[in-house]
């Protein structure tokens, strides 16, 4: 049964992509609404499994590592791996109706989504370092087409803003693979682990390990490295953006943070630690400074990315030499938060496109008056807003809690500044969405209605974000779930 | 010193090289070539490096193999997309622009 | 799970499955919305009414799960819960037939009645929280659905105001958030428990405690609007007077005055807070705050700042109850949390005719109103003599017991503050009384509509003098058992012999 | 000036990161790995199927590699086409006379063609392969293209598509079929192993010179109409 | 089980209390003028038909409410009830179009506050009862809405309110100190506090406003006249009254010598006595020379009021003849007040029996022989007499009484004269007339059916004084009549050159 399982998630994407691409836009969305079920079937199944079970390695091709690649399908990856489907089915959904069927490039619109989704579950199950480059270029090439799709100059030039960044940072994180490779002579992240608990460190390791998480940090768009973020989310489709927001950027954090959680201890140091720390904090304040001023309602909600991406790099510091509780309620918090922002972000952007289909125009104060014709997709917007504030009973909020607990607890108590100064910045541009849709203007009759399902999507992931919180304690205890090691690593 | 060293150390030359090509060249033709100029660095650095020691590793030839397919596949994707920027706005590069163009009404 | 662990989750969805249906109904849907709002209050109400009955025979009513690692989710039903729960269902009721008639041909009801009851639902969360993150869970859950309230009218002034509301109550959030948590990490979670958990704490996590209470302050008073952290109450009066009325009386202020008496009974416990010496200093700071919000009350021209400001004195009654050491002097500060409830509801809602039936804002056109609106001003007229504190009105049982409280406290000086406040609230509140009965009207009224035999529409007429009615019940009343009073005494019996 | 000194600081900087990386190199080559893969794969050469290693890491051990890298080429692919918008690739203004190219081509197109199968061929057991082959394909094609030939199957209908996606799927019905059959996914079952691998290097050859040359003819330029949300209207 | 004194004790308070409802119907409203005499029956009824000693307990009310009645607080409401009723009756033909119905309003409240107070033995509903009589009769006061009305109105308030607070405060800390919420707890609880001084200044301050004590009576020559005529006599007999009462209730009598308070309370009166005259011969409008005449004869009970706090062993003594010199001062000044708003009928031998009866009531007052005062002046002399008192200013008491009576019978005459110039030449009106007669009968005949109690002060049969009691009462007057009649001849003087 796991065996199934475990085929039918790889091979799903990567078959409906084959199939997608034969297709034109129209009969492209029915297939893929089936290949969403059936994706989203398997994730569950996976996911239950794990969390009857207990997770394990699942060697490619029969090869264990490290002669092959073996994939560790724990408590942590296959949450995220249902996730995926959660965020990526409400997408693909959002997309069939939102995105105009006449246009022929847009047939290209659904191989790359399932490229993109196929890219992700490499990711989150990857264990092998060059097999998550594979996996990051699948992930950036596809997001790059589907910014650029069909796209102007100004999403070309965010397209391609975005790809030489991507590239960069994938150039920096085989650079760090060569090295880590030429030292330890596997590429398997567990091997290499647990080498280094029986070994003292070698000289010279830990630039491999910096210049990993450097790259993944140009891809994960941390401050200073964000400037190519806003442009290509901003102006993608709206279902893309919520991809992009959603799930893109965590998969290149996910790894950088398994490698930190892997290797950091013995080839890291504090004060690499902190710095990447103090970005994440520059982000948070900078990115949210920055959505307060954009005019763009979609640039808002990107920068709002930027910011929410630099609360996940507080993970280095807080998990770097303290006790094995304060970090497991950073990881926990951190894990929280990737979840929340997705869920939320996505939700977001969807409702920010509804907005925008509706009024007819990107820019924030267009939306005057919008609140009574469309309060449904303002609410959700509004929901979504929520977790992004960390207020209650948000996931946000149950991510922030373990990390202010963490913070509190290791002694690193300025890191709870950024916290709450964090979330009232966030407060900030949201509300101002609010502030500008609230806005009562005498001619605001124009409005164009979208259907009904594309409100309800963002609804869903809404209210999702917001009730993770609720149940974070079960969601969590999934991933603490002891790891059933059948491979040898 | 051998051989394999002699290369990766001529890759991790190459990184520079093209590292500084790609932060500091603005026309994107330039910039893409920089990048491919760093990516033949890193894959000199991939295979030099543990064959040092280790004598013969196809492992590495494979991984650079599939890395420079992936390079490829970006490098005429990227083309592919210079090409209609430049088209679209008569541009080359991406700097010069301004906060109302970016975005704005084209 | 028994059907007693379910009461509070019911009493609690009540309100929220209300919220969502109402949301989902289309605009015009007016009657079929005001059925589910009367509806859904009454059936609180109901449940409310089981609960107190049973918290009264001591029946355990609570439910509890972890939400987040290390911290439960926990919904309990103990006195003081259903003194604030109460409050909520009573007025939310009359609140709601006000707002049905107040909004009868304004824009966005859907939208308004929507977040109205999720407010209330709100509030019940926060009066059956079990623990502090819970409460935290609510409160915040309070100031996101009483924004739209505050900006409901989309004007510039009131976007302002909302935006003023916003900075305060998330800061103070954060504040409050930063406190639980920093106590969690202290002590782990605690339930709120009758006498408080602090009062063997260990001598060296004394100033971390200390700390913890101030910041606990600062974060329950802003929404307490306790100076210096009152400055967004009278901006908020933009709202549409069921909101003002709702925010003043039942919700917000009271929110964080509720919170402010949770830290200190159930958290920290009487005796460990006066220990620590944190009680003195808020029971100054309340006192300074009483007579401040009066004496700011005494300069305002419209009648809606006016109430604003009053309320900032009069929340400050609850606290300095709550810092008196003795039972009489809690028993005080509870019952007030209720009187002022129903006394500031009754002088909101008149306001709000005033405004709806005569286009009357300021204190200046107020004259002979009286006779154009009779009952309505008969209401006014109570309400503002139970904020003097008038016998036998609800304000002076609260004056009284608070008086006594003192003086078994050994803090005098409470006194003169409170013989001083009186003399403040007289010194606004009888001019316009004044002007009301004893003046002759200007002429015209500024904007004057009619509605067929009543003075003003009827949805609008009645509530008031409801209020009016019950302000003057519970202060003749006061000794019946199921009083304000009573109940209040009857949580200082179990939190001082826990 | 600002500019100098940008490009001083930019040039310091790389200097600076060669410096390391250089040092880093030279550390790390002083110590033999802890892990001696080549000695592994050596031993497991035989059950891959194929004499040649790295076709064998390719192709067997890291095959999940090589199929999500096949997926990265066809994405490009795509995304390249996305961009034309118009019912053909064929761009009259690289139609030449040129009668060398003309003579090149009937010179050189049959025997790259020819060059092509044998790479494909000799990599089972020596340097070459797949990717090799499929790339001296797509010069050809190249070569065809500039010499004026039409070639239909350029057009991005759905003969383009199903070529682009052909060697993909391949692959990719092969790693499932030996999922379905209760191995893990991208196994091959035992005997048929080399057999497989040549079927799929064969259908991969042909996609990747399909994709590189739709890539080569998929740029020309036309405008487009769609409006991106990011603007306003 | 609800004994026939409980259901009219209820019936008392709750009648006035809820008669505002009348207002809210157009008919109700219409008739509710005729409805004013009659809402003091009840507490008449109870005054004079239930023996004191009953108690009816309201445990539900306020802090637990407890009303009963003694010697003192049937006096009191004696004087409270029949006062109402005959001012009510004149109301009926006094009150003209201008804001009836909110005159009639306030006028049961102010009754309900009045009466409660009288009968309510529990802190709480004293209190209450206090402030709503308080509250409402500043509707009262304003209610002709004149300018001098409306500042007059918010003299009172003010003072008004200052002094609730003053009560307040005081009260709190006097039923701390008891640990009680009854009234009949305080006076040995206050006695014995820590904080007595101050509480006894607070309570003293508090009632004193409206006791009109001096620097706290400033309110009074105010709002008494702008009042319509029947609430400046409520005012001015039974709400004035309501101040001593407090004092009697809550002051530590006879629990404790206290010389200091005495001597401040015998200082005041004395000064109000004589101030209050000398300030009320000048005024020129009849109601005002009224209220510094009511000033004048509170600062006489104060006097007996300190005498009684200087020494314990007199105050019981002192207690009922307070309550005689109330009942008389506010059955009197009642009729006085009443006769400022009566016209003089056509006829010489009508008028001469209108002023007659007018002066009559005045002549009372000062303590002309056959009347109620003639009884209060010498019960007073004889409870302040020198022997059995014993403290420091004992014997200034009794020059200060004779001054007293003399500054009362001057302050008479002037009323009579600034009256003279005032009164119009018209009918009545039956009703109006009526009350004014009544006012008169019972402050004149029906005083001597009353229960007060001189039992060992005044020799019977009390109506006829002794005589060299006889005297005693008549050189004051005489003194004072040859005064005015100086003061007269000086004034044509005066007017001639």
């Amino acid at each position: 049964m796991t065996l199934w399982l475990m085929a039918g998630l790889l091979f799903t994407p990567l078959a409906w992509a084959v199939l997608t691409l034969l297709t034109d836009f129209a009969r492209g969305r029915l297939v893929t609404w089936g290949g969403i079920l059936v994706q989203v079937l398997v994730s569950l199944g996976l996911w239950l499994t794990v969390a009857r079970d207990g997770g394990f390695y699942y060697g490619l091709g029969g090869w264990d590592a490290p002669l092959g690649i073996e994939l560790r399908v724990d408590g942590l990856a296959v949450t995220f791996v249902l996730l995926t489907a959660v965020v990526a089915s409400a997408c693909g959904w959002h997309a069939g109706i939102y995105i105009d069927p006449d246009k022929p490039w847009h047939r290209y619109f659904w191989p790359l989504f399932w490229f993109l989704w196929s890219g992700l579950n490499a990711v989150w199950l990857g264990d092998d370092l060059f097999n998550l480059y594979v996996g990051l270029e699948l992930i950036s090439l596809s997001a790059v087409g589907l910014v650029a799709l069909g796209g102007k100059a100004s999403a070309l030039r965010a397209s391609l803003r975005y790809l030489l960044a991507a590239l960069l940072g994938s150039l920096a994180y085989l650079l760090g693979v060569a090295l880590m490779y030429g030292q330890f002579g596997t590429l398997s992240i567990a091997g290499i682990a647990s080498w280094l608990t029986e070994h003292p460190v070698p000289a010279g390791s830990g630039l491999a390990l910096a210049l990993m998480i450097a790259g993944l940090a140009l891809k994960t768009a941390l401050f200073p490295l964000h400037q190519w973020l806003p442009p290509a989310h901003g102006i993608a489709k709206s279902p893309v953006s919520a991809l992009l927001s959603a799930l893109v950027v965590k998969a290149s954090f996910y790894i950088a943070a398994r490698l930190w959680l892997e290797l950091g201890e013995p080839l890291g140091n504090l004060v690499s630690a902190q710095l990447v720390g103090l970005l994440g904090s520059a982000a948070v304040v900078w990115g949210s400074w920055l959505a307060c001023r954009q005019l763009q309602l979609k640039q808002v909600v990107a920068y709002s990315s930027v910011a929410q991406i630099g609360y996940l790099f507080l993970l280095f510091p807080l998990t770097y030499s303290v006790s094995e509780s304060v970090s497991l309620q950073a990881q926990q918090g951190i894990t929280l938060q990737v979840i929340s922002h997705a869920l939320a972000k996505a939700a977001m952007f969807l409702a920010a496109g509804n907005l925008i289909l509706s009024v007819g125009s990107s820019r924030v104060d267009a939306l005057a008056g919008v609140s009574r014709f469309l309060p449904f997709s303002l609410f959700s917007f509004g929901l979504a807003g929520v977790s992004l504030m960390s207020l209650p009973p948000s996931g946000g909020f149950a991510a922030k809690w373990l990390l202010l607990q963490a913070s509190l607890e290791s002694g690193q108590w300025w890191w709870v500044l950024v916290l709450l100064v964090g979330g009232l910045l966030s407060a900030a541009y949201v509300f101002r969405i609010f502030r500008a849709s609230f806005l009562e203007s005498p001619e605001s009759d124009q409005f164009y209605h979208p259907a009904r399902s594309l409100e309800v999507i963002p609804m869903i992931l809404a209210l999702l974000a917001l009730g993770l919180g609720l149940v974070s304690e079960q969601v969590l205890s999934v991933m603490a779930l002891p790891f059933e090691v059948e491979g040898s690593p | 010193m051998t051989a394999p060293l002699l290369y990766a150390l001529v890759g991790a030359m190459l990184c520079g090289i093209g590292l500084f090509g790609l932060l500091r060249l603005s026309h994107l033709l330039r910039k893409l070539l920089a990048f491919n100029i760093m990516g033949s660095g890193v894959f000199l650095v991939m295979v030099g490096l543990p064959q040092h020691q280790g004598g013969q590793d196809p492992v590495p030839q494979a991984l650079v193999l599939t890395g420079i397919v992936v390079a490829i596949a970006a490098t005429a994707l990227a083309i592919v997309l210079i090409r209609r920027y430049y088209h679209l706005s008569g541009m080359t590069s991406l700097e010069g622009e301004t906060t109302s163009r970016e975005g704005g009404p084209e | 799970m028994t059907l007693n662990a379910w009461l509070p989750v019911f009493a609690l969805m009540t309100s929220l499955v209300a919220a969502l249906v109402i949301f989902a109904l289309p605009e015009k849907g007016y009657r079929l919305r005001t059925a589910v709002n009367l509806g859904a209050a009454l059936v609180k109400l109901g449940l409310v009414v089981v609960m107190v009955w049973g918290v009264f025979r001591g029946v355990d009513y609570g439910v509890s799960f972890t939400m987040v690692p290390g911290v439960a989710f926990a919904l309990k039903a103990d006195a003081l819960s259903m003194m604030f729960a109460t409050l909520s269902a009573v007025l939310w009721l009359l609140t709601t037939v006000y707002a049905v008639g107040y909004l009868e041909d304004s824009p966005n009801r859907s939208r308004f009645f929507g977040f109205f009851s999720l407010c209330v639902a709100s509030t019940m969360g926060i009066a059956l929280a079990g623990n502090l993150f819970t409460f935290f869970l609510f409160y915040e859950m309070l100031t996101l659905s009483t924004y739209p309230l505050v900006v409901h009218r989309g004007t510039e002034k009131a976007l302002k105001a909302g935006r003023t509301y916003l900075i305060y109550t998330l800061t103070g959030g954060a504040v409050l958030l930063l406190a639980i948590a920093w106590l969690h990490g202290v002590e782990g979670d605690l339930p709120f428990r009758e006498g408080g958990h602090f009062i063997d704490a260990d001598a060296d996590i004394h100033l971390s405690l200390i700390l913890i209470f101030i910041l606990l302050v600062a974060g329950l008073g802003v929404k307490a609007a306790v100076f210096p952290l009152h400055g967004w109450l009278p901006q908020a009066m933009v709202a549409p007077a069921p909101v003002s009325a709702l925010l003043h009386a039942v919700a917000v202020v009271k929110a964080g005055a509720f919170g402010i008496v949770r830290v200190v009974y159930n958290i920290y416990g009487i005796e460990a807070s006066s220990l620590l010496g944190v009680l003195e200093p808020l029971a100054w700071l309340a006192a300074f705050t009483m007579l401040y919000g009066s004496v700011r009350a005494l300069s305002q021209v419209a009648l809606k700042r006016l109430l604003a400001f009053s309320t900032v004195s009069q929340v400050s009654y609850i606290i300095l109850g709550v810092c008196l050491f003795g039972p009489v002097g809690a028993a005080g500060g509870l019952v007030h949390l209720l009187h002022q409830g129903i006394m500031k509801i009754t002088l909101f809602f008149c306001a709000g005719n005033y405004a709806e039936t005569l286009g009357i804002h300021r204190i200046d056109d107020m004259d002979g109103a009286g006779r154009r609106m009779p009952g309505t001003s008969l209401a006014f007229t109570i309400g503002a003599f139970g904020m003097i504190g008038v016998p036998p009105l609800a304000g002076f049982i609260t004056k009284w017991t608070l008086g006594s409280g003192a003086l078994a406290a050994n803090m005098d000086w409470v006194i003169a503050v409170l013989v001083l406040s009186s003399l403040l609230n007289a010194a606004y509140f009888l001019p316009i009384v004044h002007r009301l009965w004893f003046r002759e009207p200007n002429g015209s009224w500024p904007r004057e509509r009619r509605w067929g035999r009543l003075e003003t529409n009827a949805w609008l007429f009645w509530p008031p003098l409801l209020t009016a009615v019950m302000t003057v019940v519970v202060g003749v009343l006061a000794s019946l058992p199921f009083s304000p009073l009573s109940w209040a005494e009857l949580i200082v019996l179990r939190e001082y012999s826990p | 000036m600002i500019w100098t000194l940008r490009t001083l600081f930019i040039a310091v900087v790389c200097l600076a990161f060669t410096g390391v990386l250089a040092a880093s190199i030279w550390t790390i080559a002083d110590k033999p790995s802890p892990v001696n893969l080549p000695q592994l794969l050596s031993e497991n050469l035989d059950r891959s199927g194929v004499e040649h290693p790295v076709t064998a890491v390719l192709l067997n051990f890291r095959s999940y590699d090589t199929l999500l890298e096949i997926g990265v080429l066809v994405i490009a692919g795509i995304a390249g086409i996305s961009m034309a918008k118009t019912a053909t690739l064929e761009d009259p203004e690289l139609r030449t006379s040129d009668s060398l190219l003309y003579a090149l081509q009937r010179w050189f197109v049959p025997l790259m063609l020819v060059l092509a199968g044998y790479l494909l061929w000799a990599g089972s057991d020596r340097p070459g392969g797949a990717f090799q082959a499929g790339a001296v394909l797509a010069a050809t094609g190249v070569l065809m293209r500039l010499g004026g030939i039409p070639m239909e199957f350029l057009r991005p209908g759905r003969l383009l598509r199903l070529g682009l996606a052909l060697g993909f799927t391949v692959f990719l019905l092969v790693a499932v079929a030996s999922a379905i059959g209760g191995e893990a996914f991208l196994a091959y079952p035992p005997g048929i192993t080399k057999t497989l691998i040549v079927i799929i290097e064969s259908v991969l050859t042909l996609s990747i010179a399909m994709v590189l040359l739709a890539l080569f003819v998929s740029a020309p330029v036309n405008d487009a109409e769609d409006s991106e949300e990011g603007s306003s209207s | 089980m609800m004994c026939p004194e409980s259901v009219l004790v209820l019936l008392a308070v709750c009648l006035p209390l809820l008669y505002p409802a009348m207002a809210l119907r157009a008919e109700g409203a219409r008739a509710m003028r005729y409805v004013m005499p009659v809402l003091p029956l009840p507490a008449l009824m109870l005054a004079l038909g239930a023996e004191p000693g009953w108690q009816l307990e309201l445990p539900w009310l306020l802090n637990g409410g407890l009303w009963a009645m003694d010697e003192l607080r049937r006096l009191f409401l004696l004087l409270t009830a029949v006062l109402w009723t005959v001012a009510g009756i004149y109301a009926v033909g006094y009150l003209g179009d201008h804001h009836r119905r909110r005159f009639c309003v306030f006028w049961g409240l102010t009754l309900a506050g009045n009466l409660g107070l009288t009968v309510a033995v529990d802190v709480g509903s004293f209190y209450s009862f206090f402030a709503l009589m308080t509250f409402a009769g500043y509707g009262l006061v304003v209610h002709e809405g004149t300018d001098e009305a409306t500042y007059a109105g918010r003299v009172y308030l003010v003072m008004a309110v200052l002094g609730e607070m003053a009560i307040l405060a005081g009260l709190l800390l006097a039923s701390a100190a008891a640990d009680s919420q009854l009234l009949t707890d305080l006076p040995a609880a206050v006695a014995s506090a820590s904080q007595r001084d101050l509480i006894i200044a607070l309570l003293v301050a508090g009632f004193g406003v409206k006791a009109g004590l001096p620097l706290l009576h400033f309110w009074l020559p105010l709002a008494h006249p702008v009042a319509p005529t029947p609430a400046s006599a409520v005012l001015s007999g039974a709400m004035i009254k309501a101040g001593l009462l407090g004092w009697l209730v809550t002051l530590p009598f006879g629990e404790t010598a206290l010389p200091g308070w005495g001597a401040l309370m015998i200082v005041a009166g004395a000064v109000a006595a004589i101030g209050a005259a000398v300030l009320g011969v000048c005024q020129r409008i009849p109601k005002a020379v009224l209220a510094y005449s009511s000033i004048s004869q509170m600062g006489l009970m104060v006097l007996m009021v300190g005498a009684a706090m200087a020494d314990p062993g007199r105050a019981p003594v002192l207690f009922s003849v307070i309550a005689l010199y109330a009942l008389h001062h506010g059955l009197a000044k009642g009729s006085l007040f009443l006769s400022a708003g009566v016209s003089l009928p056509a006829g010489i031998m009508r008028r001469a029996a209108v002023w007659l009866l007018i002066a009559l009531p005045g002549l009372s007052l000062a303590g002309l022989p056959f009347t109620s005062g003639a009884l209060a002046k010498l019960a007073m002399k004889e409870g302040l007499s020198e022997d059995p008192l014993d403290f420091a200013l004992a014997g200034y008491l009794s020059p200060l009484m004779t001054a007293g009576a003399v500054a009362t019978l001057l302050l008479v005459l002037r009323y009579l004269w600034t009256l003279g110039g005032k009164l119009e030449n018209r009918r009545n009106p039956p009703m109006l007339a009526a009350g004014w007669l009544a006012s008169v009968g019972v402050s004149l005949v029906a005083f001597w059916w009353m229960p007060w109690e001189v039992e060992g002060l005044v020799k019977s049969p009390v109506w006829l004084p002794a005589p060299y009691q006889l005297w005693a009462l008549v050189w004051p007057m005489l003194i004072a009549v040859a005064l005015a009649g100086l003061t007269l001849l000086v004034a044509r003087l005066v007017k001639q050159r």
